[in-house]
């Protein structure tokens, strides 16, 4: 980082009791960030690897790399790792770092609550991934259409593990949203008023009102499943005149919503990449903000573009194309205002602000796919083949992935106070960048020339074996790039340049401190008067000549002081939520509770009420210890 | 040094992107591909993706043109204008959300009227087909013409072929993609599909593919549709739609009571020979449509004493393998008393069929034999047990003590062979 | 608890009192009273405008509830958005599945 | 679920710290909670409507079944019985509105000529018991409703019918007990060592949960009970 010139004293660690219990223990929102980060690439790199697999045997026709058994969870779980175990929690990652810091709070609404989503969400992370060791992974395809899920064509364990699983994840997604929308509400900084939010932390906020929305659904789709599998109630029963597009139209009211959780955390993420590294504030920052409330919005009125095949008849059809259709309009503005963020500014190609840059090109033409999905007839020749595939791969890992990548070059120093290294970050991101489109372009054309999706094994003779090499040639590139740039990650903590406090320039209040923060965040709790406030402390006079437009408040020196050194809580008599492993062992319960489910399926009741029980009781006796043991 | 590579990166992928629109034409010779007009269903269809082509074309080119542009005119150089701190422009942001909006209006406008247009009922004197979807094989019925077969449709061009979709079981969906879109087959539900191959079209063949994921062998669901001219359709559909006949001479009429034993001139059992009705020539297929033979291979480590074949005895086979195996407990044959099940495909005309096992293998009889030998072993899942005498079947994880031998197996394979 | 809220609190306070909570326990019962007796009237069942009646005054119970009861009425806009904007959006939902499944038509 | 109900009362210290509203972080968490409830029981009526009619096999809600050996299984909803579990559940509602209004004036000294009313309007106690009195008389009826249903032969298992009312109606009670729970707690803490004024927003988001689950019974009572 030639760019900036580091600061001699290397950050010293946030001063705060160190070793693995204070992990387990820790209320920090920052520790649980990085709990979270390093658990979901973890999860990265097995849904990756799974991929990597799914690749291999797909390299060429008729190829017995795995079985058609072992290939089918395979994608299963690729899928459900990917979206539920690595770009959710990454995304959580970051709500949990940035968050309080963006708004100038020492901690988030509900600490303990915090922990406990982490620790539900990394036992139940582990069950369900657990199984593929042993060719017991859930098989039923990431959206588990019934009646293939019930037990009268799935009577393995495989899809208890996939229920059971999401069920658990679900309890850790929604206790971490009415934490978030209540530490947003309610614990910004004096001056932090709603339209002076960071883009993030808006784009954050959308996303959790579609979490606590989204998830309900599911939840509900998922308790029919569970309850026909063990007690043999007649939800998805054919037998019984069920109808099996209950779960489909119950999934999928989770599942558009779903996917805009995954995108809108990263469209925040670049939001603060690229106003940083063009040295101009966001272009248009009201429209950003309303755009993404239209697009959180109008995803709740789309889902069942993804049933065009199931004959809901020419009026539905005709409906929810049109609306799927509407939501280009935001997300195209979105694209269109970066770009203008962009101009007349000072580009730095920096290596977030390039991985910024490759989701712009990228995610378009996802986007852009996704349209011509959105057009039914059309849709009938694309739906289950190899384009859809395309589509949604470009929006996720040239979407989300992209952008989670920027943030976390951006936001790396933040973490630990030092930068990773630029030269790996650049063969990283060319390496990710090349990969991906070698990746994915192709499936474009294998999927337009008929190749259908979720094939363990083709034929040869298709004309689809050019573009099937293609895309796994590209995916070894890809294993290469993430192994660089675990490599750099793990590597920088101890050797990356130190980075000080703000090492990009930047606007926003996350700046201002230390790097590490402090346990505390911010010795005093700042005012602000504007958008951006580190830049009117750093030169009042940054925004002379503007058109004034939006708040940018009063110009001139901001009430903000840089904080450069770090003391103590104790030291600053700050109150700190207390170190507990309550929340931890309340998880732990719910996962015991949940899994005595398990035993049914061998008949094993007895044993089943005590798992269940017994977790019961952890539950909440772990509850009852927590709510009556103060807070700090 | 990264201005310079993004400034070819993207150009790159523009014209990829280019090609891809180009494609009307590029890729109507691959055998599967969607860019063709042999249907009004898959002519309308095209009509509305090459416009979404050309509108996402030019989308794809302002934004990525654009933010090239941008990020390598104002990128960072020494003496380079100092940024200026613009906060918006309304003008400009109105112009991004109306010409999007526009563009969305041309692009609903024949999508809706598209989407009736495909979705009104079937002109009358429509051909019915009732397609059912098991897994992981096709079963399909011709209710007008008495005919039930499975696996390989044929279809008279120049006449609305409408599909009735249910399923047995799980969800399938049923397409063929040079044809036109795909339809699910849904429990408790029937749907309907419909399309007119062009009256032009010559006499042709075709993949169709199962793309509702419906388990372990959901990616070997495949069957075939042979386009043919009206007269060929009524001389197929007449012969099949009668009895089995256990020769390789001319079926009698339907009418006529059939016994199959009784009946018994030859075992010939090249399925290429001359049959009762028509039959899509299979030298056709070689030469003409090689991406429709299958060419699966036989997993190793199945063997079969291919020296028996040519001793099979049909008779034996019909009278004792068949029943031995437990066959007729599963497939139908029309003519065999007994024979009447439907779990399994229909074989009263099988070696009429150029694929077993739903398009997977090749229908000759040193395949059929293996097969019918360790079907599990061809094909992950399979529900048809594993019927050779100490194979291992992979799902009972056990090995079939009882079952049949080579021998018998190559009876059975001598009486299918001839059931034309 | 910090200044605002204690004026918020005051409000608050200036709301109904045990008579109020009475006489909306009242129209409560009223209310189900008059949906039973409907129920039991075959000439009304039968009419066209039983169902929609029905729904209106289960809406309006509804309404009741969350205004005076859950002292919406009286409380921070802000409770009203975070109520409201979930309310809208499942009821749409509903009304969406019930057409999807020809339950209910345009 | 219930997790969360009660995660809704995290942290007891949070209102002693500046808060940009002036609210307190755990109402805000307690609607935003009802707020995702709303989906979660929008999700389950609607499944019960969809379902409504489809059920291959009796006893139907509204009309009597005959089954193959010609056994009659009349219509199997109980109007009567659940039109006063329903009552009970509304009074429930207004004993709880009581027992907050008892808790926001414990610090005003009761007016010299205050009646046996004026007097009964004061104890918390009594109110939380009756509150949690009567939603327990609540849980009891359906009980009642299910043993009856389960004795006419409408199980879980039996059609599209019994799956669906039961879990709706089942998840429903399963919010009752919580809410049954929660008011003990609160009936306990305040014979313990009493509630005050300062313990008012305690006492508001149990109300606030409870008068939800009355809210959800309103709607289902109407349109799985009421409507045919
Ligand atoms: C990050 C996740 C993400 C995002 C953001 C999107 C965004 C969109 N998706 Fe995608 N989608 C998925 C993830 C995502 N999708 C997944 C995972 C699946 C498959 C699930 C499965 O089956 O397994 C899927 C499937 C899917 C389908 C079903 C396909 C099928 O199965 O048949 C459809 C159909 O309409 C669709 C449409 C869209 C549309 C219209 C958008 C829009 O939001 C895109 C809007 C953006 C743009 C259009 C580009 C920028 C806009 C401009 C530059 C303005 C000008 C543009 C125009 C005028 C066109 N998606
Ligand atoms: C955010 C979500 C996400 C992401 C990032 C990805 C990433 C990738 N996905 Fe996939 N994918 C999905 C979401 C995602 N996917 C979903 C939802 C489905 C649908 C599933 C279904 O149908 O049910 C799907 C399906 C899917 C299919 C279709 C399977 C089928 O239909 O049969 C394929 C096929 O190629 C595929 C490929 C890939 C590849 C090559 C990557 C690559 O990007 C992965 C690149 C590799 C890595 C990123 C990690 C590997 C790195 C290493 C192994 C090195 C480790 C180094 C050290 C340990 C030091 N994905
Ligand atoms: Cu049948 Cu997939
Ligand atoms: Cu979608």
């Amino acid at each position: 980082m030639a760019t900036i010139a580091a600061p001699a004293r290397a950050a010293a660690p946030a001063s705060s009791p160190s070793g693995l219990w204070s992990w387990i223990a820790t209320t920090d929102h920052k520790r649980i960030g990085t709990l979270y980060l390093w658990t979901a690439l973890i999860f990265f790199i097995i849904g990756g690897l799974e991929a990597t697999l799914i690749r291999t045997q797909l390299a060429r026709p008729n190829m017995g790399f795995v079985s058609a058994e072992t290939y089918n969870q395979l994608f299963t779980m690729h899928g459900t790792t990917m979206v539920f175990l690595a770009v959710m929690p990454l995304s959580a990652a970051f709500f949990n770092y940035l968050i309080p810091l963006q708004i100038g709070a020492r901690d988030v609404a509900f600490p303990r609550l915090n922990a406990f989503s982490y620790w539900v969400y990394l036992l139940g992370g582990i069950f369900i991934t657990l199984p593929i060791l042993f060719q017991v992974a859930p098989d039923g395809g990431w959206f588990g259409y019934a009646p293939l899920t019930t037990t009268q064509f799935s009577s393995g364990p495989n899809i208890d593990f996939w229920v059971i699983g999401l069920q658990v994840l679900g309890v850790s997604s929604l206790a971490a949203a009415f934490n978030f929308i209540t530490t947003i509400i309610n614990l910004r900084a004096p001056g932090m008023t709603l339209m002076r939010m960071p883009m993030f932390t808006w784009m954050s906020f959308v996303v959790q009102f579609l979490l606590i929305l989204a998830f309900p659904p599911i939840t509900v789709a998922l308790v029919f499943l569970l309850m026909d599998r063990f007690f043999g109630t007649t939800f998805y029963a054919i037998a019984q005149g069920a109808d099996p597009l209950l779960w489909q139209h119950l999934f999928w009211v989770f599942g558009h919503p779903e996917v805009y959780i995954l995108i809108l955390p990263a469209f925040g993420l670049v939001s603060e990449v690229l106003p940083t590294f063009s040295k101009k504030p966001l272009f248009g920052y009201n429209v950003m903000v309303y755009s993404g409330i239209m697009i959180g919005f109008l995803g709740f009125g789309v889902w069942a573009h993804h049933m065009f095949a199931v004959g809901m008849g020419a009026v539905a059809d005709s409906i929810f194309s049109l609306m799927t259709m509407l939501i280009a309009i935001p997300t195209g503005v979105k694209i269109f205002n970066w770009i203008a963020t962009m101009w007349a500014g000072e580009v730095r190609f920096t290596v977030p602000m390039k991985f910024a840059i490759a989701l712009i090109a990228m995610f378009t033409i996802g986007g852009i796919s996704g349209v011509m999905h959105s057009s039914p007839p059309a849709d009938l020749q694309q739906t289950d083949t190899y384009f859809v595939v395309a589509h949604f791969h470009y929006v996720l890992f040239g979407g989300s992935i992209m952008g989670i990548f920027a943030g976390i070059y951006h936001y790396y120093p933040k973490m630990t106070g030092r930068f990773l290294d630029e030269r790996l970050g650049n063969v990283h991101f060319w390496l990710n960048f090349i990969g991906m489109n070698l990746t994915f372009f192709p499936m474009h054309f294998s999927g337009l020339l008929g190749m259908p999706r979720r094939i363990y094994t083709y034929d040869a003779g298709q004309g689809w074996d050019l573009f099937n090499l293609l895309a796994t040639y590209g995916t070894y590139l890809l294993v290469i790039a993430t192994a660089v740039f675990v490599w750099n990650f793990v590597r920088s903590r101890t050797r990356g340049a130190v980075s000080g406090g703000d090492p990009w320039g930047a606007a926003t209040l996350e700046w201002s401190i230390p790097s590490p923060p402090p346990e505390y965040n911010f010795a005093q709790i700042p005012t602000v008067t504007s958008r951006y406030p580190l830049w009117d402390l750093k030169d009042p006079s940054w925004h002379e000549g503007e058109s004034s437009h939006g708040d940018t408040g009063t110009p001139g020196p901001s009430p903000l002081t840089e904080e450069t050194e770090t003391h103590t809580a104790k030291a600053l008599g700050i109150p700190m939520p207390l170190a507990t492993a309550k929340p931890a062992f309340a998880a732990l319960g719910l996962v015991v509770m949940f899994s005595g489910l398990l035993f049914l399926r061998n008949d094993l009741f007895a044993v089943a009420m005590t798992v269940t029980l017994g977790g019961a009781a952890m539950l909440i006796g772990g509850l009852y210890v927590w709510l009556t043991s103060p807070l700090e | 040094m990264p201005k310079l590579s993004l400034r070819h990166a993207a150009p790159a992928a523009l014209s990829t992107l280019a090609l891809l629109a180009l494609s009307g034409c590029g890729f109507t010779e691959y055998p599967n591909s969607t860019f063709n007009h042999h249907t009004d269903f898959n002519t309308a269809i095209d009509a509305l993706f090459q416009r979404l082509l050309f509108w996402g074309t030019i989308v794809f080119v302002v934004v990525e043109v654009g933010l090239v542009y941008t990020i390598f005119k104002y990128r960072k150089r020494p003496g380079g204008p100092k940024p200026r701190p613009i906060h918006g422009n309304a003008a400009l942001e109105i112009t991004w959300t109306v010409i999007p909006a526009v563009i969305l209006v041309l692009i609903a406008i024949p999508t809706v009227k598209t989407i009736f247009q495909t979705q009104a009922d079937a002109p009358a004197g429509a051909l019915k087909v009732q397609v059912i979807g098991h897994q992981w094989w096709w079963e399909f019925r011709y209710p007008e013409l008495g005919v039930v077969t499975a696996n390989e449709l044929y279809v008279p061009v120049g006449r609305t072929v409408e599909f009735e979709l249910t399923t047995k079981d799980v969800l399938h969906s049923f397409w063929i993609p040079q044809m036109g879109g795909k339809r699910d087959l849904i429990s408790n539900k029937t749907n309907y599909l419909w399309f007119t191959p062009n009256a032009d079209l010559g006499t042709s063949a075709w993949n169709g593919f199962c793309t509702e994921y419906c388990g372990s062998s959901h990616a070997n669901m495949k069957f075939r549709l042979y386009t043919v001219q009206p007269d060929e359709f009524a001389s197929w559909a007449a012969h099949q739609a009668s009895a089995a006949v256990f020769t390789a001479t001319p079926a009698p009429a339907p009418t006529t009571p059939v016994t199959p034993v009784a009946q018994v001139t030859g075992t010939d059992t090249a399925a290429t020979a001359p049959t009762g009705g028509y039959v899509f020539p299979r030298e056709r297929l070689e030469t003409e449509f090689p991406h429709v033979i299958p060419q699966t291979p036989i997993p190793a480590g199945l063997t079969f004493d291919d020296a028996l074949l040519a001793g099979g005895d049909p008779v034996r086979g019909a009278t004792e393998g068949f029943l031995l195996g437990g066959c007729i407990g599963c497939h139908a044959i029309s003519g065999v008393p007994g024979a009447v099940s439907n779990i399994g495909p229909n074989l009263t005309h099988i070696a009429s069929r150029h694929t077993i096992a739903s398009g997977l293998y090749k229908n000759d009889a040193p395949t059929l034999a293996r097969w019918i030998k360790n079907a599990r072993h061809m094909k992950p899942g399979s529900l048809m047990n594993t019927i050779g005498r100490g194979e291992y079947d992979p799902i009972m994880k056990m090995t079939n003590t009882g079952g049949l031998d080579d021998r018998q197996i190559a009876d059975v394979v001598a009486y299918l062979m001839a059931l034309k | 608890m910090s200044h605002e809220s204690k004026s918020t609190h005051a409000a608050a306070h200036a709301h109904p009192t045990g008579a109020t909570y009475l006489k909306v326990a009242v129209i409560l019962t009223l209310i189900t009273v008059i949906e039973v007796w409907a129920y039991y009237i075959p000439v009304l069942v039968a009419s066209p405008w039983f169902n929609p009646s029905l729904i209106i005054m289960s809406a309006a119970k509804f309404a009741i509830v969350v205004l005076f009861y859950m002292h919406l009425k009286y409380d921070h806009k802000l409770f009203k958005a975070l109520f409201t904007g979930p309310l809208i959006i499942a009821g749409a939902t509903i009304v969406a599945l019930l057409f999807l499944f020809a339950k209910i038509s345009l | 679920m219930a997790s969360h109900a009660i995660a809704g009362h995290d942290d007891g210290h949070a209102h002693t710290h500046y808060t940009t509203t002036g609210l307190d972080n755990r109402k805000i968490a307690i609607w935003a909670f009802i707020g995702s409830e709303c989906m979660l029981f929008a999700s389950l009526i609607s499944t019960y409507l969809i379902y409504k009619g489809k059920s291959l096999v009796g006893p139907y809600p509204h009309t009597e079944y005959t089954d193959a050996a010609g056994k009659v299984f009349p219509a199997i909803l109980d109007i009567p019985v659940t039109s006063a579990s329903t009552f009970v559940l509304l009074m429930s509602s207004l004993a709880m509105v009581l027992a907050l209004q008892a808790v926001q004036l414990k610090g005003v000294p009761l007016p010299a000529n205050a009646g046996w009313w004026g007097r009964a309007q004061r104890s918390s106690q009594l109110w939380l018991f009756v509150t949690a009195l009567l939603g327990a008389t609540f849980l009891g009826f359906q009980a009642y409703e299910f043993t009856a249903f389960v004795r006419e032969g409408l199980t879980l298992k039996t059609n599209l019918f019994g799956s669906t009312f039961f879990t709706l109606t089942g998840f429903h009670g399963a919010h009752v007990t919580v809410g049954v729970l929660w008011l003990m707690s609160l009936l306990w803490i305040d014979r313990t060592r009493g509630l005050g004024p300062q313990d008012e927003l305690v006492v508001d988001i149990a109300a606030l949960y409870w008068h939800f689950v009355d809210v959800v019974w309103i709607v289902i009572f109407t349109l799985i009970y009421l409507i045919k």
